[in-house]
């Protein structure tokens, strides 16, 4: 390493006082933040506290109105300062995975010999450190990538440029548990070494996991400032992030209850066990493969044809002749994590967006918005927004992700089917989301649910299936669902082929593996 | 001020006034050289000329000539986008009592509202260049000629087509394919050219209907070796034309005396302002220029009438 | 539906400016319309400005002029707003202008009646555009290639239907089409204004209409809410076939006359319109208004340079650099409200 | 810098599939260019079927002459597929291959020596797509505004400077550009040869070429990522008007005659090869190989039609058909490609 390490416990980044507004809505009103080398630095806060404002500015991609800002981590051209692992990815859809992480060597230093070699032995290195190597091919194109694996090409880019100082926005929010403590591991590799960490997430056990000290905004102010992990609990934590309106985060257990004897609202009677939701069901699926619960939510959605023989049954009806309006008429709802793709119109208002699913459900020729219900809508989710004409672009990813999920609120939906669907929200605001999904299954509707998050299943779920693509190999339910037991249903089902290689919970090797990025630097020099 | 004051036949002169020339296209050099005729003449009696540009669509030309009435035109020279689309530019003069002659192209069959038409006579034309085409190819031991037209959307591409069907099948020569111009470009002609060679060697004429016809045609018959085995013969006349008519590439050009055409609209028009007689229709023939003729003072004589100086050497 | 337009929680058009709550209903009309009014100044700009010069640039027969000419390229920019709010573009537009004028031309003096003559018309122009349509949005074939492919189909046809030559009309009903009148208003302002209006309230008020910018801004969004994607560029590409066709009617009707070549470069001409009053060719974006004002300052320009009597080598050179003014000007107070913001 | 070309993790320009991991090199390179493979097949199909009516058809004299005709169009497309690889479009080259084939020709004519009368006509090209660069790249301004009135304004300044009157080149040297020979391959497809292989090294081999698809897939992200949009736009316009300037000299040394048309409605021929060849006018997509196969299916099914003498009226319906069906053909393997996969 050329720059020299600053010692532990030296301050790398110090705010002071940053305040940005965008038109009239204030979403930086004086923030502090110090970071220190080597530590893992948890910024916590609502959807829409200021988090990504506040690092798009410390990384250089936004302009403060007023404040101080010093990164002491010096850099270089050839070796940034700051990294950046952006919420709303920002990757290069058409460009190789190998380029898109290998930007520096490949896309931005001259035409030193052995560019390409160097190029890619970093690339490798970063995807190795992170357990993808196996599952993510560098001549791939990242627009062709299920999102969570563009997720860990973004962070593999992050640690491939070997910056002392690297902020994490939600970079867990689409990834699953073997994934997550993949990174995790690394994490703490980067911090012996002297890198300091921001970590944004919502999920305060992954938090608890890594972090050692918690920065907490509120509306754009910092009302907790490096207060270690160890002196607060989550109550409090909440507390500060939402101010008295916190709740209980002892989230109620499912109230209804499996009606028997009626109808399945979904039935797919072809695989060996065959999947099922009934009346006031809400059933969990899993799977290594983000895009096999994906495959599976979008034949029932009617987007996606069912392979050659097998069919599904949907609130009674066949899905040979499918499709998302059928669908939506007959009382079915879709909510994608991945807004970018499946969900936000960059041109249209919140509005447009509240309203859409209705618009297709009752074939109204005159498309006049009733502002009245949307706006209970936003205050129902707590969406925060400047106003209902803005474009989703003024929102905080969290607050996108509520916009499309409470969109279905007013359509009486008798089956949800959800890929993901608080990817990004605050724990708060997921209450909201759950008590909406529990309303469903109390009307003896149901959902079928695939996360990202285990925690979530086990919480709010009757059952969950774990898949090996539309073949369910095991089912949890009662007293089995726990969040180790679909770990373990999940590495069991896991063939390398299918998805990530087996990696159990918390038996991950203490020692630095040897890809990681510490050694991806010495590669590259 | 009575915008009529200078109506037709009431003025006693035409110094000072304003002149529209209305050119379907600038595409062609043609319609260049009927303007420098209009220009030419009308500096003898003083008087302002404007030109505008119809890009072929007969609603901008309408638009052209109302536009050119609003800034105060008191003569009109046209030449139009097609005879068919004249009867609303027509009825446009007539409403602003205002003179209007056409050059190159005629009015609508039947149209009486006009001063004076001074027109190629296309199908003369196509008979006489279709019978030399003929002749020179018969000379060179075979019959089949190809032809590169001009748009067969325009009414003298069709009536040069027309004459020169009539002297093929009366003279006995085939006319094996007709290959349609759409830019006019002499890149087009010499990509026609090759093709019309390939498909069939065995041509010994080739009849062009527009200038870079006879350029993109003597082009290709060079680069071929095949210049005097086949003959060419073209309408229109430019200097490059001129010059490879003089070089023996080209045998024969079928002069359009553009230059002419502009300074006979404008006497007509100038007549009709003071109130002296205008002949209506004046068919001019293209005169044929030979190789061999080229030199002679008649053939220069109508060179200068064909375009202007500036445009290059007549010899 | 008459409210619709004027519902202040009504989405704008424009999509970088968030609108501020509350507010003057006017001021926000006016934010909603940016684009489009700073090109109708524009427009307005030059007519003045040309006045000073030539005093007749402002008379009403002047003003005539232009309304007479700006009418179909007006039509045809419409519907090739619809097609480029889907994030298409449609090329064909000028031989399908020129092929549907033919075919009615040829109709007339077959002696058909009018009224089926315009039908006909119609139904060739509607036919271009669908053929457009199952291209585009069943079979999944670029745009651009597609609606060359017709371009090129339509402008061969238009030759072959009269064998090139173009068609006199004789039928003065037929002409009365343009000419006539109703309440004072020509037919021809008639038919552009409520054109405009019509569509405007479709676009901005109905649910197709909003499927439209759905289906430009995010066609996979879209088509995953179950908007039918397909259905909705069908229409968009019928619908600039259709409005081709009508805006050939008016203008055969206008000329008594119909050539082969009568729509040569009026495709560059609308999506030029179109993109002049403010859409984006990546679609989502975009007012029939924009269409209008778009199509008005193109015609506005090129009367000025005529009555100007600019050189006619020049005339390109002059129309091109005020128009990269109109757009400067545009791109300007943009940037300021930007800032100010 | 060779090996780059045959690295087997290079990038695809094709959106659509994700390669296989491993699987001999020479399948991945296929499938690399898969849209280009299918077209190249289409024109030699064309070529074959046409032979069997007429035989003349894969003579050499007839494939010297789709290559010499081809020529021109190939190197326009490839300076239209850097634009449109970065999303964005360019109009302008038609007027441009116009305006600097008559300036290259006046220059000639007023016995300015053959380098310096290329060099000037190169200059005016660059600096026409610099022009388009800066508006673009600097003020923000739509390709598609700008560079349709750069296309108007150079238009018009070629008929500027020689009055309209075309322009014969007696110059042999000048000549000899086109017609010469270097190692028996004539220089006209010299030209063709090393600048599409060059281009194509570039695009899949350089950090600027990379850039290029950079900037055209994700724009935003390419500015974060450090990319220099602006300079790299500036680049694809400013080698887009160069590339013309190319062209134009190539054309005019081979016809020794310069017109100010000359270059009418190349712009769309040049967008629709590149287009065909299988790049996306929404950027990120498409390869030099993509600019010439398009080109030259173009050009082959011109030629196809001139040597069936199939009636003039009729020709751009066939054309538009085969084009149809060449595409449509590529869409169906793309499908049944995606089905077995
Ligand atoms: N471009 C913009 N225009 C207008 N308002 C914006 C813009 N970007 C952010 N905001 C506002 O700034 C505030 C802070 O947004 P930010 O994205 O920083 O929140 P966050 O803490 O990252 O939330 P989340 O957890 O949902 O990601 C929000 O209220 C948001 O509406
Ligand atoms: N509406 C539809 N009708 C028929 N087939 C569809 C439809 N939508 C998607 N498909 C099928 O799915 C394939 C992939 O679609 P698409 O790329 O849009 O989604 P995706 O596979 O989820 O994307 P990714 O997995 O890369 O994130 C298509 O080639 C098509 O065969
Ligand atoms: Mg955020
Ligand atoms: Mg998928």
């Amino acid at each position: 390493m050329t720059a020299p390490s600053p010692p532990l416990h030296a301050s790398l980044l110090t705010v002071r006082g940053l305040t940005r507004a965008f038109g009239s809505t204030r979403a930086l009103d004086g923030v502090d933040l110090t970071v220190k080398a080597g530590e893992v630095h948890a910024l916590l806060g609502a959807n829409g506290a200021g988090k990504s404002t506040l690092l798009a500015i410390v990384a250089g991609i936004e302009s403060a109105d007023t404040g101080d800002l010093e990164v002491a981590a010096g850099g270089s051209r050839d070796r940034p300062s700051v990294a950046i692992v952006y919420q709303e990815l920002s990757l290069l859809p058409h460009l190789s995975v190998l380029e898109n992480i290998a930007t520096h060597e490949l896309l931005l230093a001259g035409r030193a010999r052995g560019r390409r070699r160097r190029a890619r032995a970093a690339a490798r290195a970063a995807l190795a450190s992170l357990g993808q190597d196996t599952v993510i091919d560098l001549a791939a194109r990242v627009g062709d990538l299920p999102l969570d694996r563009q997720q860990m090409v973004e962070i593999a880019r992050g640690l491939a440029q070997g910056a002392r100082l690297l902020l994490l926005d939600e970079p867990t929010a689409s990834l699953n548990r073997p994934q997550v403590e993949r990174l995790f591991t690394v994490l703490r590799g980067l911090t012996a070494d002297g890198v300091g960490v921001v970590l944004v997430s919502h999920r305060f056990r992954e938090i608890r996991e890594v972090a050692d000290v918690a920065t907490v905004l509120r509306d754009g102010r910092t009302v907790a400032d490096r207060v270690p992990l160890t002196d607060i609990d989550d109550q409090a934590l909440l507390t500060a992030m939402v101010g008295d309106a916190a709740r209980a985060l002892d989230r109620p257990t499912p109230v209804a209850d499996a009606v028997t004897g009626e109808p399945p609202l979904l039935e797919l009677p072809d695989t060996e066990a065959p999947l099922r939701v009934g009346p006031g069901e809400v059933v969990g699926i899993t799977s290594l493969d983000p895009s096999a619960a994906s495959d599976l939510l979008l034949r029932a959605w009617g987007d996606r044809p069912h392979p050659p023989g097998q069919t599904m049954r949907v609130l009674g009806r066949s899905t040979a002749r499918w499709s998302p309006r059928r669908a939506v008429r007959a009382g079915v709802g879709y909510v994608s994590g991945n807004r970018a793709r499946d969900g936000v119109w960059g041109n249209l208002s919140v509005l447009e967006h509240l309203v859409g699913p209705q618009r297709v459900a009752r074939r109204r020729l005159i498309a006049r918005p009733d502002v009245a219900a949307a706006r209970r809508l936003v205050d129902r989710f707590a969406i925060k927004l400047p106003d209902l004409t803005a474009p989703p672009g003024a929102l905080s990813g969290g607050n996108q992700q509520k916009m499309l999920f409470a969109r279905w609120a007013p359509l009486g939906v008798r089956l949800l089917l959800l890929d993901d669907p608080t990817r990004g929200v605050d724990l708060h605001a997921k209450v909201d989301i759950f008590q909406a999904i529990d309303e469903i299954a109390t009307d003896g509707g149901g959902a079928l649910w695939w996360s990202s998050d285990p925690e979530e299943l086990v919480a709010r779920c009757h059952r969950v299936h774990v898949l090996v693509g539309a073949q369910v190999t095991a089912t949890l339910t009662g007293t089995e669902l726990t969040e180790t037991q679909i770990v373990d249903a999940l590495n069991a089902s896991g063939t390398p082929a299918a998805g990530t290689p087996p990696l159990l919970a918390g038996s991950v090797d203490p020692v630095r593996p040897a890809g990681h990025a510490g050694s991806v630097e010495g590669e590259i020099q | 001020q009575d915008s009529n004051s200078a109506a037709q036949g009431q003025a006693k002169t035409v110094k000072g006034l304003k002149l529209a020339y209305l050119a379907p296209s600038l595409d062609i050099s043609y319609w260049q050289w009927v303007y420098s005729g209009v220009r030419q003449e009308a500096r003898k009696h003083g008087i302002k000329v404007t030109q505008y540009n119809a890009n072929n669509s007969p609603g901008a030309q309408l638009a052209n000539i109302k536009t050119a009435i609003a800034a105060g035109a008191k003569m009109i020279v046209i030449g139009p986008v097609s005879s068919t689309s004249t009867p609303p530019v027509l009825a446009a003069a007539k409403a602003a009592k205002v003179p209007i002659s056409f050059a190159g192209i005629g009015p609508q069959p039947g149209a009486t509202d006009y001063t004076s038409a001074i027109t190629a006579d296309n199908h003369r034309t196509g008979v006489e260049e279709g019978s030399f085409v003929c002749k020179q190819a018969k000379q060179r031991g075979g019959n089949k000629v190809g032809m590169l037209s001009l748009p067969q959307d325009r009414e003298n591409a069709q009536k040069y087509l027309r004459g020169a069907r009539k002297s093929f099948s009366r003279e006995g020569c085939k006319l094996v394919q007709i290959l349609q111009a759409r830019t006019l470009t002499v890149s087009e002609a010499v990509s026609q050219t090759n093709d019309l060679l390939t498909a069939h060697p065995d041509i010994t004429g080739i009849y062009g209907m527009y200038d870079a016809a006879g350029t993109g045609a003597a082009k290709v018959l060079k680069t071929r070796r095949l210049v005097g085995k086949i003959a060419l013969a073209t309408a229109d006349g430019s200097p490059t034309t001129v010059a490879l008519l003089k070089e023996g590439t080209l045998q024969g050009l079928f002069l359009q005396e553009a230059v002419g055409q502009g300074t006979q609209a404008v006497t007509q028009d100038v007549n009709a302002m003071l109130g002296k007689p205008t002949t209506r229709n004046i068919p001019l023939s293209e005169p044929l220029v030979t190789t061999r003729s080229l030199n002679s003072p008649d053939s220069q004589k109508v060179l200068r009438r064909t375009y202007p100086s500036s445009a290059g050497p007549y010899n | 539906m008459t409210t619709v337009r004027t519902d202040p929680n009504d989405i704008t058009s424009d999509p970088v400016q968030p609108l501020r709550r509350g507010g003057p209903r006017l001021l926000r009309t006016a934010a909603r319309f940016r684009v489009e009014l700073v090109i109708a100044f524009a427009c307005v700009l030059v007519e003045l400005l040309l006045s000073t010069v030539q005093s007749a640039a402002i008379s009403s027969g002047n003003i005539t002029n232009i309304a007479q000419s700006a009418a179909p390229l007006v039509i045809i920019a419409l519907g090739q707003l619809l097609v480029i709010v889907t994030a298409g573009i449609d090329l064909s537009v000028g031989s399908v202008f020129s092929l549907t004028g033919i075919i009615a031309a040829a109709m007339l003096n077959h002696h058909v009646p009018t009224g089926v003559a315009v039908l006909g018309a119609f139904a060739a122009g509607a036919l271009c555009g669908l053929v457009n349509g199952v291209c585009v949005a069943v079979l999944g074939l670029a745009p651009f290639i597609v609606t060359l492919v017709t371009y090129s189909v339509a402008a061969s046809l238009a030759f072959v239907v009269t064998s090139g030559n173009s068609q006199p009309v004789g039928s003065t009903s037929f002409g009365s089409i343009n000419s006539g009148h109703y309440l004072g208003v020509p037919n021809y302002l008639l038919c552009v204004i409520v054109l405009v209006v019509l569509l405007q309230l479709v676009l901005s008020g109905t649910t197709q209409g909003r499927w439209l910018y759905a289906v430009g801004s995010n066609e996979r969004a879209a088509r995953l809410i179950g908007v039918p994607v397909r259905g909705i560029k069908l229409v968009a590409y019928t619908a600039s076939g259709l409005l081709a066709a009508f805006a050939a009617v008016l203008s055969v009707s206008y000329l008594a006359n119909a050539e082969a070549t009568a729509g040569n470069g009026l495709e560059l001409q609308a999506i030029a319109a179109v993109v002049i009053g403010g859409a984006s060719l990546f679609g989502g974006v975009g007012s029939a208004v924009s269409a209008l004002t778009g199509a008005v300052l193109v015609t506005v320009i090129q009367n000025a340079v005529n009555l100007l009597g600019v050189n006619s080598f020049y005339q390109g050179t002059i129309t091109g650099l005020v128009i990269l003014l109109a757009v400067l000007a545009e791109r300007v107070t943009r940037r300021s409200r930007t800032r100010g913001a």
